[in-house]
């Protein structure tokens, strides 16, 4: 594997330089676009300050928190699983994949009245949506890894008898690994933006709710205020993440 | 602006409060009425109904927000609601589709005005070889430029440019004035020109339709509903939620202010545009029955321009709910 | 214990192996010797049921065989004591030990696969093997890449634990004193397609002096056949 | 490489049945919910057969298609671009991070206003939706990738003085290959959608458009029609890159 | 040529290369020897500057050096011909073949290294850096895994390329005969952490008689020095 130093957790300066470039381009556009269009960084960062500092948004914070993490843990999961039984048999890859392409490919439009039926108006569609945005980016990665798995090692593995777990847990989970954190990476990006459009779609609650209600009282600072919350969430799952994946390292290494 | 409180926030605290009256008058049966309503005029009449506790001290209203069409759909099929708030468009293509649904009443009229911040601009003839903004292909305001559009003798494609946007979008390009020309409604009319001076209200789509038809009917854009089921096993609940509602929209219509406080309040609207925007938005409660006439022009309307928009056929008058 | 008869093997459009028969009786050590590609590893492969023959027959094989891989097979996201443990339930820590000690490991317990030299990757697929404990032992070049005195140890070893265990063997080597050292009898493989071409039984191992003027003489023997 | 015989292309039979499955399971469904939910497989029959004769409808088609080809190309050639430079560079990668993870979790209704002013009414910021989504896709992977290259390899790369378009091509994309492949079939799978969803809200043509117009006039039987053209798109784009990658290693291994 | 001073490296915790000095001349073949883990491949990668000395100074590399890795380091999508053509600019269509048949790989030019037996692979690394035609060739137990003729084959070769074109070679090994028969100088190392305990001149090339008495002395010289 080639990790070598720079291989370490964005240093401290180029991260801020990185959040320079962004500024730094967000104002230049300011001076081409009119506010409506592009809002001015200081437009936003009042909005901002007035939304971290209104107990009730947190509140709608936390119902998209919430979804979120139950949405793609749910998702992660059964992706994990179908990836698994997609790649490890060819009966299942050949008799799910078709399902998993319409998973993909349809838009939720067109399934969206059927969940609301389903879970009710309770923001359960949303956590749906986030499931059925998942489980396709982890299941056609897993999928994927396991061609790549090691022929010689599943060999070894079989010689030595290895139990079907034990194979699992140490010859085929290190080889796919890398091929689910990369998904797993993309699902966690995307998945705050779906929980947000999953919440315009189907719920006035929640950050896609309060996006909404900007959106229709025509107020695009606090539409990218909002958008920078999102990203702040992200960035804090992010850190999360790594942070465990870290100390599950440190104790199975 | 200020903070403001969200919906659901705002129906979750009211049933909160609702409940512990309950508890006073524990004798008579208490029963909840589930209202779906999209963040928009026809609901400020409930809010006010659900501050003054208008239908007593049984009845809990319980209000859930739709914006997207699937919304309102799963609404009226989940069976988990009894009534709503719905542009008469919608409420037609449902009746017509075979859902069990009532018009209960008419209470916004017109609210759909051009827009523009060209100062030459007069009548529609000005816009030959210009782009027309309109949110929403084939939606009423659609169709009622295009009828205006033809009525002034220009063609849609070769004299006029129409491009369709969201609501959203079409505002934030007038508003910013990328976009010079465009059809937009109550309340984000109020809002765009207090964002911009040099937008104007060129005239609105009801004094045009009188012009045109050379009538003094207005043009009916949106109502309240009930399931059937519902008026079946309520009737009289029905005819009080009625009455009340009739009163509720006289209320909003004098105390615009207040009215602009409940909105904030509950349905996140900026107090001091709802406020303004209330004279602009048409609120005025008829029955079906006695709006018929207003209804059958703009029904038949749009099954002209395109049969799709209303179910595909003019409904029936089953379709309006008649007290007696 | 080891019956083969008549096995052929096709990899690709390549004959590989032709009608090899032969048989490793109960606890004996059988040494393969043949020329590079000659289609040894692919015997070892067929041997432990990694790859069906295209024809022929193999017995006797029980379900614990053990192998050396030529090339390893370790765990790289494993240590040096996991990727050992691994292959026998429950672990026996002692014994684990034990052999990373007479490997000369002792100390890289914890070390990854990629932080050992060849040699010790080695050592550690030999550890491996020894732990699993099988009834056939298969052995392809187990001490290539290992130095001249850990070598003629792990030789001591193998002997050592063959005398305890008495297990069957079966040892693919390029070195000829390594399997005139080990083994009670020598099978020489032709070119690709690998024939077997000669069979040399070699004295008790009691009474085998690799200075005597029998072992010279058969080495020279091979090294005749071989080259010649 | 676990390249057994199961590894081939689906057999019509497991597809057969895959999609007999799929139509028993909505006609199971439909015996629950009623049409407005769920239409009738039937209606959606008659209103495919409807639209599959009517040459407008294939301009809208076309025009997705259009829309879909030139955002998806450019969209997976600027993520390679930028996978690579993050995967190579440690400080492009802690420079271009957070942009991507910014493209990637800001919801479009933030920014398809300055994508309309900036690219007009005509089905352009359909793409530039389209290359938003797809380019975090494939260059968190492909930067991914880059930490799974063989440093042995590139050692030896480096000892025979390989030019760096050399050992790009023979050490770098081979080893990223996989990933890059995982990426495409994801960012294929949802471009679809995506470009359906960008239309619904930047344009009123496309399939985009006709789904829009569905919705407004409550036709769910066009809505689920529609998703059934997405899908097969889906399908007819999947043989057809699959058919390039194979045409490709033909004439190179 | 080749020049070193003082050399340590330690990989992790572990002391590897401890105080190394030596130099190899313009043209001279040195053969290293030394214990599994003592740090030789360490050596090399160092020598080929795939990695920096802790301490001490390496001088007199040009930049052409070519290397025979232990792990062979080809490319798993790319042919044997591939391999070993893409080291060298522009193609010498003539040269590879002629390669290919000197390790015996003619008839599979076009397969991939996963389809070759280990030998197969070590003798296509071997091929690719007699290609490159580096001034100075780093071999690490490059004959490992080869049978007994096409060993003494690979080393008549490297002679034979080496007497035409005089480049430095240093050469890793554990067969203490190869050193004898291919060397100029014998270094032996020591265990890790691995220093320079011996140097062995050899009698020039053209007087070594492998049977003589001299190689016979200086051989069970080593052999005791090592195992003593
Ligand atoms: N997957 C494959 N496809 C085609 N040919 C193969 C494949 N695997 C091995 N071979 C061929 O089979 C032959 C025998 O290979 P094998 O590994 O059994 O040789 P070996 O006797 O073990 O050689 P060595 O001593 O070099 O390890 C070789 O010529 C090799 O090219
Ligand atoms: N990445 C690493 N991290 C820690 N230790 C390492 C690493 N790489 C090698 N080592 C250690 O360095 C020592 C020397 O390794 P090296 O590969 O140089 O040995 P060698 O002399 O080539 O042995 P062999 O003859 O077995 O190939 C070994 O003990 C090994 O464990
Ligand atoms: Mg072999
Ligand atoms: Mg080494």
């Amino acid at each position: 594997m080639m990790r070598n130093k720079s291989w370490e957790k964005p240093s401290g300066w180029d991260f801020l330089l990185a959040a320079g470039i962004i500024l730094a381009l967000w104002q230049f556009l300011t001076l081409f676009f009119p506010p409506l269009v592009l809002p001015s960084i200081k437009s936003v960062v009042i909005k901002l300050k007035e939304i971290l500092t209104t107990p009730v948004f947190y509140k709608m914070i936390g119902l998209t928190v919430e979804r979120m993490a139950i949405g793609l843990t749910s998702g992660v999961l059964v992706g994990l699983f179908l990836g698994i039984l997609m790649g490890g048999v060819g009966r299942f890859r050949r008799l799910l994949m078709p399902m998993i392409s319409i998973m993909q490919t349809v838009p939720p439009v067109s399934w969206v009245v059927l969940a609301l039926v389903w879970f009710g108006f309770n923001g359960r569609p949303v956590m749906f949506i986030i499931v059925v945005s998942t489980v396709p980016v982890i299941a056609i990665s897993v999928c994927e890894g396991f061609k790549h798995i090691d022929s010689r090692l599943l060999q070894m593995a079989r010689l030595y008898h290895f139990s079907r777990s034990k194979t699992m847990r140490h010859v085929i989970f290190p080889s796919i690994a890398p091929f689910f954190q990369s998904a797993f990476r993309i699902a966690l990006g995307s998945g705050w933006k779906i929980a947000v459009m999953g919440e315009v779609l189907t719920t006035s609650d929640g950050i896609g709710g309060m996006i909404k209600q900007a959106r229709l009282n025509i107020e695009p600072e606090s539409i990218i205020a909002w958008s920078a919350i999102i990203v702040g969430l992200f960035y804090l799952s992010d850190l999360l993440i790594d942070f465990c994946f870290r100390e599950r390292r440190k104790t199975h290494a | 602006s200020s903070p403001k409180t969200s919906s659901t926030e705002g129906s979750k605290e009211l049933e909160t409060t609702v409940e512990t009256s309950q508890q006073v008058s524990k004798s008579s049966e208490p029963i909840t009425i589930t209202l779906g309503v999209p963040a928009s005029p026809p609901t400020l009449p409930i809010l006010r109904m659900m501050e003054s506790r208008a239908l007593g001290e049984d009845v809990k209203i319980k209000l859930d927000m739709w914006n997207e069409p699937e919304t309102l759909i799963a609404m009226t099929q989940a069976g988990t609601h009894d009534m709503f708030a719905f542009p008469l468009t919608v409420v037609s293509t449902l009746y017509n589709k075979g859902v069990g649904i009532r018009l209960m009443n008419v209470n916004t009229w017109g609210v759909t005005y051009f827009i523009t911040s060209d100062p030459e601009f007069k009548t529609w003839e000005d816009l030959k070889g210009k782009t027309l903004y309109v949110p929403l292909q084939s939606s009423p305001p659609d169709a009622l430029s295009q009828f205006f559009l033809s009525q002034a003798g220009l063609t849609v494609g070769t004299d006029v440019n129409i491009v369709y946007g969201s609501s959203t979008e079409i505002a934030t390009l007038l508003g910013s004035g990328e976009a010079a020309y465009g059809v937009m409604i109550e309340p984000q009319v109020t809002k765009l020109l207090s964002s911009n001076d040099k937008l104007r209200i060129a005239f609105s789509f009801e004094e045009e339709w009188q012009r045109v038809n050379k009538t003094n009917t207005k043009i009916p854009t949106a109502g309240f509903g009930a399931t059937q089921k519902f008026i079946d096993e309520n009737p009289e609940l029905t005819i009080q939620f009625q009455e009340e509602y009739e009163k509720a929209v006289k209320w909003v219509n004098d105390n615009p202010a207040e009215a602009g406080v409940l909105a904030e309040k509950h349905l996140g609207l900026p107090a001091k545009v709802v406020e303004k925007a209330i004279p602009n938005m048409g609120l005025e409660f008829k029955t079906p029955g006695d709006a018929k006439e207003e209804l059958d022009m703009l029904y038949k309307l749009l099954f002209e321009f395109n049969p799709k928009m209303i179910g595909g056929k003019i409904p029936e008058a089953g379709l309006y709910y008649d007290a007696k | 214990m080891l019956e083969m008869k008549g096995i052929s093997k096709r990899l690709g459009d390549l004959p590989v192996l032709s009608d090899i028969s032969f048989h490793v009786k109960e606890g004996e050590i059988v040494a393969i010797i043949g020329p590079s590609g000659c289609g040894k590893s692919t015997l070892i492969n067929l041997i432990s049921k990694l790859d069906i023959p295209d024809s022929g027959s193999i017995q006797g094989i029980g379900d614990s065989v053990a192998c050396v891989f030529q090339d390893d097979r370790l765990l790289p996201w494993r240590t040096v004591w996991e990727n050992i443990r691994l292959v026998r339930e429950p672990e026996d820590k002692g014994k684990i030990q034990e052999l990373i000690n007479a490997v000369g490991l002792n100390g890289f317990e914890s070390y990854y696969p990629k932080q050992l030299s060849g040699g010790m990757q080695k050592r550690c697929g030999i550890a491996r093997a020894f732990y699993y404990k099988g009834e056939l032992l298969l052995m392809d070049e187990p001490f290539q890449g290992l130095d001249y005195c850990l070598r003629h140890e792990m030789l001591l070893m193998l002997l050592k634990v063959w005398r305890a265990h008495r297990q069957s063997v079966l040892f693919v080597t390029h070195e000829i004193d390594e399997a005139l050292t080990v083994a009670g009898r020598i099978l020489i493989l032709s070119k690709r397609p690998g024939r077997i071409m000669k069979e040399i039984i070699l004295p008790d191992y009691d009474n085998r002096d690799m200075a005597s003027q029998e072992i010279t003489t058969l080495r020279q023997e091979i090294i005749t056949f071989i080259t010649g």
